[in-house]
């Protein structure tokens, strides 16, 4: 029964991962993209690791994938941001159709 | 244990990674695809139940490397203003280079199918683990049984920095090392950067005592808490330090240094490097430690490069 | 805790404590340097009085045993290589006391040279002491960032390049190597130089290692087709670190394939292979020689004599490798050989000191300028001139004893075309030595600015280093029997 | 043969090594060729760290496994050395490839 209920998550979850490179490939500026990785590969890692939460011996080793779980999501949260602090406003990534104008992307030099 | 499909998979997708990251016309995505490429390497070496090496391949690999490659790229980009052709080199010699290379990967695939059944040292390092003060075999081998080997290693980290600060100009000697960071205060990265130090002082300081007994160890760690320290640089809560400061200084050479004592206090207790059984545990993880202290301040020196002039910081 | 473990320490330890020092503390770089010398030099002292009365000595590191633990083996090769290099170094951190001296503020160059300087004696002692392939690996790729680091340290776009291009292949060079060593631990378990003494073969996992290794060593030693950084690498970079890259840095990785060939694979060479690497060493000897013929620039000319003279210390490997290394004339191919590379570290460095000198009175280093330089610079001169007749193989120096064993040897072994070559290369040696030479003796032009001053203490110290290779030639009995302890298959009739 | 685990990531390692040397000699930005001589390193560690698992039931042979960790960090110093370089080569040439490998690729190039 619980292996059942993993196969079931992270099957789900790759749904997600899945559904969110098509986005990443099929949506035309950046801002769309952002929007479809971060959504879908949030939800998805959520399943998955909700699927193998069962299979985890020990609270401590509960603990560990919660802990890999956040940070996963804090790190892409804030790298999906910064990307688009950069790349939407001046158009950057964006395929030539839907160009468009004006670029008050701040001067930020990266390290 | 036989191939999998996992197996099988995973290689291609590691060879379909690094083609792109080799071939690749773009210089900034074949970086992407070499980071990719580390962390799948990453995974290979789970496969072949080597964990210590897997933490060493993603962090160091695959994460510290990318890092590099991507600052230098950047840099690259401001200072040569302009993208010089890449392999539009003359047709004949990349067919000639691929055929050479076609070879040479043959015949190293011919010699490892053709070794010999294995010889390995487990039965070696499984009889003398216990005088070797660790329960990680791996870490016994680093720190005691090939100790000299991992005392030269931490200084040949040193050796670069020191040729990273030996290409530093002349006028910018002593200042801050790196770019400066422009950060708006209070913006996401701002935020990130406050959030993540604790996380990441845990996760070293965890990685490096678990070391002597699971897979774990100074290199792995001390990437950890580098990465810590960029990343609050990077945030703007704090400077990079100065290149001529005493206590940067101290904390680059306070981990060889203590090595070394123990090592030449070794010819007392026996032979050079020797760590005498009673003490053997508590020594190592004194060696890790304070060679973590150092490994972690040597790699983000290394992250931020040479000191640069004032006006360009 | 015996004399020898103390050595030992002193010996290993010493540099790597005083680079980490001068690292710490920026401005007592020459003081620092001048403890190390004394330390090192001590410990050096006791290995060569141990080794000579008790034979080579043996240490397991950490006590543990091959093939878990890495061994140290010291015997006479090694003795000689690290004598060598305690004598050259102080020579050279001598003469570097003044141009890097630690001034009021800290100077980029002044901080990082003393303890690269000292990191590469490091290297170079942990190579000349290991016995372990891997261990070896490690202290090669120490030894070849300090040295790309000694090559840009000037900063000027062309020693920039050149830092680039020795780096491209010396990362090339360890790639190799380090191939060569997986597929040997992977086959045989070890990597203890004595313990695949019994246990390589033929099969072809060692014969790919073999060539993988001789490839990247070929690569680091600047054999012919991997030559080209050279000389662009060591005239570039100042006058102490070019003494130390073309003395002592090459040696290393030949060092290496010494103890590859005659110790850890021995019968695995085929003559083929000998062969090659003997001809390629005469190509490398004729054509660096040609080049060295018509540079306009001492350090260039200086630059292109290593290459030359590199190239035929390999012809050890056709005169006293593989099969042939059981016949009687071995041992004299194999002790020649050595001298040689003992006669060149010195005399090379003590003509790179002396080019560093007449820079510093003249400005420069094109040749023409150089008229008349025997007044101002009496001692340098005097120093280039008998460091010229190493290189040269000129009697009485250490260069000739070498030859002479080497000639003697090749028509032992009916191959008189190494004992061609090496006649060749005395001969063009002298050709491309004598312009300089001619023209510091010439009457200087009346226009020409007057020489700054050098003063007599640091001329002496690559008088000393001259005066060293030809010492070597004149008592060459001793050090040919200090060569000789610990060496495998010591065939030691091979004089006559 | 039956293709064991160890044996396909050995050849693995063989195929990356080809692949990274046809990199390292073939392109002539100086960042591509330290990418390609990471991809070759790797394909060594990969290579020797299959060899010390062929045996499952011994497991993986630790000694191997500590020379590769030596080896990952002294490719990264490497590394960093050579990039440090590139890019103070790149301040002072306006180009990240070697004097010789600029000039003789670009005739158009007018440079200095």
């Amino acid at each position: 029964m619980i292996d059942l209920f993993t196969i079931v998550m992270t099957a789900a979850g790759l749904i997600f991962f899945a559904a969110g490179t098509l986005g990443l490939i099929r949506f035309p500026d950046t801002h769309s993209r952002l929007h479809a990785l971060t959504k879908a590969d949030n939800l998805g890692l959520g399943l998955i690791a909700l699927g193998l939460a069962v299979q985890v011996p020990g609270p401590a080793d509960l603990f560990k994938l919660i802990l890999i779980w956040a940070l996963a999501i804090l790190a892409a949260g804030a790298t999906a941001q910064l990307v688009a602090r950069i790349a939407a406003p001046a158009g950057l990534g964006d395929d030539e159709k839907a160009q468009d104008g004006g670029s008050d992307g701040q001067e930020r030099r990266r390290p | 244990m036989i191939a999998s499909i996992f197996d099988l998979t995973l290689c291609l997708v590691i060879l379909a990674a690094a083609g792109a990251a080799t071939l690749g016309r773009d210089a900034f995505m074949a970086v992407v695809f070499y980071i990719v490429y580390g962390i799948l390497i990453a995974m290979a070496w789970l496969r072949l139940g080597a964990i210590d090496v897997a933490l060493a391949e993603a962090a160091i690999g695959a994460g510290l490397t990318g890092v590099l490659l991507l600052a230098a790229l950047a840099r690259v980009a401001r200072k040569a203003g302009k993208e010089p052709a890449s392999a539009a080199s003359v047709p004949a010699t990349t067919i000639a280079t691929a055929l050479a290379a076609l070879v040479i990967t043959i015949g190293i695939a011919y010699a490892f199918l053709t070794l010999p059944e294995p010889q390995g040292l487990q039965g070696h390092v499984a009889e003398n683990l216990a005088a070797s003060g660790a329960e990680n075999p791996v870490t016994a081998v680093l720190l005691n049984f090939r100790g000299w080997d991992t005392l030269l290693e931490s200084i040949v980290l040193l050796a670069a920095l020191l040729g990273i600060w030996t290409l530093a100009q002349d006028e910018a000697w002593g200042g801050r090392a790196g770019l400066r960071h422009v950060t708006r205060p209070g913006s996401v990265l701002a935020q990130f950067g406050r959030i993540l130090p604790p996380i990441g002082l845990l996760v070293g300081v965890y990685l490096v005592w678990a070391g002597s007994k699971q897979p774990g160890g100074a290199f792995q760690g001390g990437t950890v808490l580098a990465a810590v320290w960029i990343v609050t640089i990077m945030a703007g809560l704090m400077q990079a330090p100065r290149v001529a400061d005493r206590a940067l200084r101290a904390a680059l050479v306070i981990g060889p240094v203590i090595f070394l004592a123990l090592a030449v206090a070794g010819i007392f207790a026996g032979a050079f490097l020797v760590l005498p059984p009673a003490h053997a545990g508590w020594l190592i993880l004194a060696v890790e430690a304070v060679l973590t202290l150092s490994i972690a301040a040597t790699l983000a020196m290394l992250v931020f490069g040479p000191p640069e002039p004032e006006e360009k910081r | 805790m015996t004399a020898s473990a103390l050595a030992l320490a002193l010996i290993l330890t010493a540099p790597l404590f005083g680079a980490l020092a001068a690292m710490l503390m920026g401005r007592r770089g020459p003081a620092i340097a001048l403890a190390t010398i004394i330390a090192t030099a001590a410990g050096t002292l006791i290995l060569l009085v141990i080794i000579a009365t008790e034979g080579a000595v043996h240490l397991a590191i950490g006590g543990w045993e091959a093939p878990l633990g890495i061994q140290l083996r010291a015997d006479g090769l090694a003795g000689g290589f690290i004598a060598t290099t305690a004598l050259v170094m102080g020579a050279i951190l001598a003469v570097a006391a003044k141009p890097f001296a630690g001034g009021k503020t800290e100077r980029r160059s002044a901080y990082t040279f003393w303890p690269l300087a000292l990191l590469l004696w490091g290297a170079l002692n942990a190579i000349f002491l290991s016995g372990d392939l891997f261990n070896l690996y490690v202290g090669l790729e120490l030894l070849t960032l300090v040295a790309v680091a000694l090559v840009g340290i000037e900063g000027k776009r062309e020693t920039l390049a050149a830092a680039l291009r020795y780096m491209m292949f010396a990362l090339m060079g360890s790639l190799l190597y380090l191939l060569g060593a997986a597929l040997l631990y992977a086959a045989h378990g070890t990597l203890d130089i004595a313990l695949l003494a019994e246990r390589v073969g033929s099969a072809p996992g060692d014969i790919v290692a073999a060539a993988a290794i001789t490839g990247g060593l070929a690569a680091k030693t600047a054999l012919f087709p991997f030559h080209a950084w050279l000389p662009p690498a060591h005239s570039g970079a100042p006058a102490p670190a070019s003494a130390m890259l073309s003395g002592l840095v090459p040696k290393a990785s030949f060092y290496i394939l010494l103890r590859f060939w005659f110790e850890a694979a021995p019968d695995l060479a085929g003559s083929g292979v000998l062969m090659l690497l003997g001809g390629l060493g005469a190509f490398a000897m004729v054509y660096g020689s040609l080049l060295a013929l018509h540079q306009d620039r001492l350090k260039l000319i200086i630059a292109y004599s290593t290459v030359a003279q590199l190239g035929y210390l390999f012809f050890i490997f056709p005169l006293a490798g593989g099969e042939s290394a059981a016949q009687p004339w071995a041992a004299g191919a194999w002790s020649g050989a050595i001298f040689h590379a003992l006669s060149h570290a010195m005399a090379k460095a003590s003509m790179f000191l002396c080019a560093g000198l007449i820079i510093e009175a003249i400005g420069h280093d094109r040749l023409p300028g150089m008229k008349g330089i025997v007044r101002a610079l009496p001692m340098t001169v005097f120093a280039f001139a008998l460091a010229a007749i190493t290189l040269m193989g000129l009697p009485p120096s250490g260069g000739f004893t070498a030859k002479y064993l080497m000639m003697t040897a090749s028509f032992a072994a009916g191959q008189p075309f190494w004992a061609l070559m090496l006649i060749l290369a005395g001969l063009l040696a002298a050709a491309y030595l004598y312009r300089p030479l001619a023209l510091a003796f010439a009457l200087p032009d009346e226009d020409a600015p007057a020489p700054k001053a050098v003063s007599r203490a640091r001329q002496f110290a690559p008088l000393a280093l001259a005066l060293a290779a030809i010492l070597l030639g004149i008592l060459s009995a001793a050090p040919f029997a200090f060569i000789q302890i610990g060496r495998p298959g010591a065939a030691v009739e091979g004089l006559e | 043969m039956v293709l064991s685990a160890s044996l396909l990531y050995g050849l693995c390692g063989a195929a990356l090594i080809g692949l990274g040397l046809y990199g390292f000699v073939v392109h002539r930005r100086l960042i591509r060729r330290v990418l390609a001589f990471n991809v070759i390193g790797s394909g060594i560690f990969l290579l020797f760290g299959a060899a010390a698992y062929r045996d499952p039931v011994a497991g993986s042979d630790p000694v191997p496994q500590a020379m590769i960790i030596t080896g990952i960090v002294v490719a990264l110093s490497a590394t960093a050395l050579a990039l440090a370089l590139i890019v103070a080569h790149a301040r002072l040439a306006r180009s990240d490839a070697l004097p010789e490998d600029d000039r003789s690729g670009d005739p158009d190039e007018g440079r200095p």
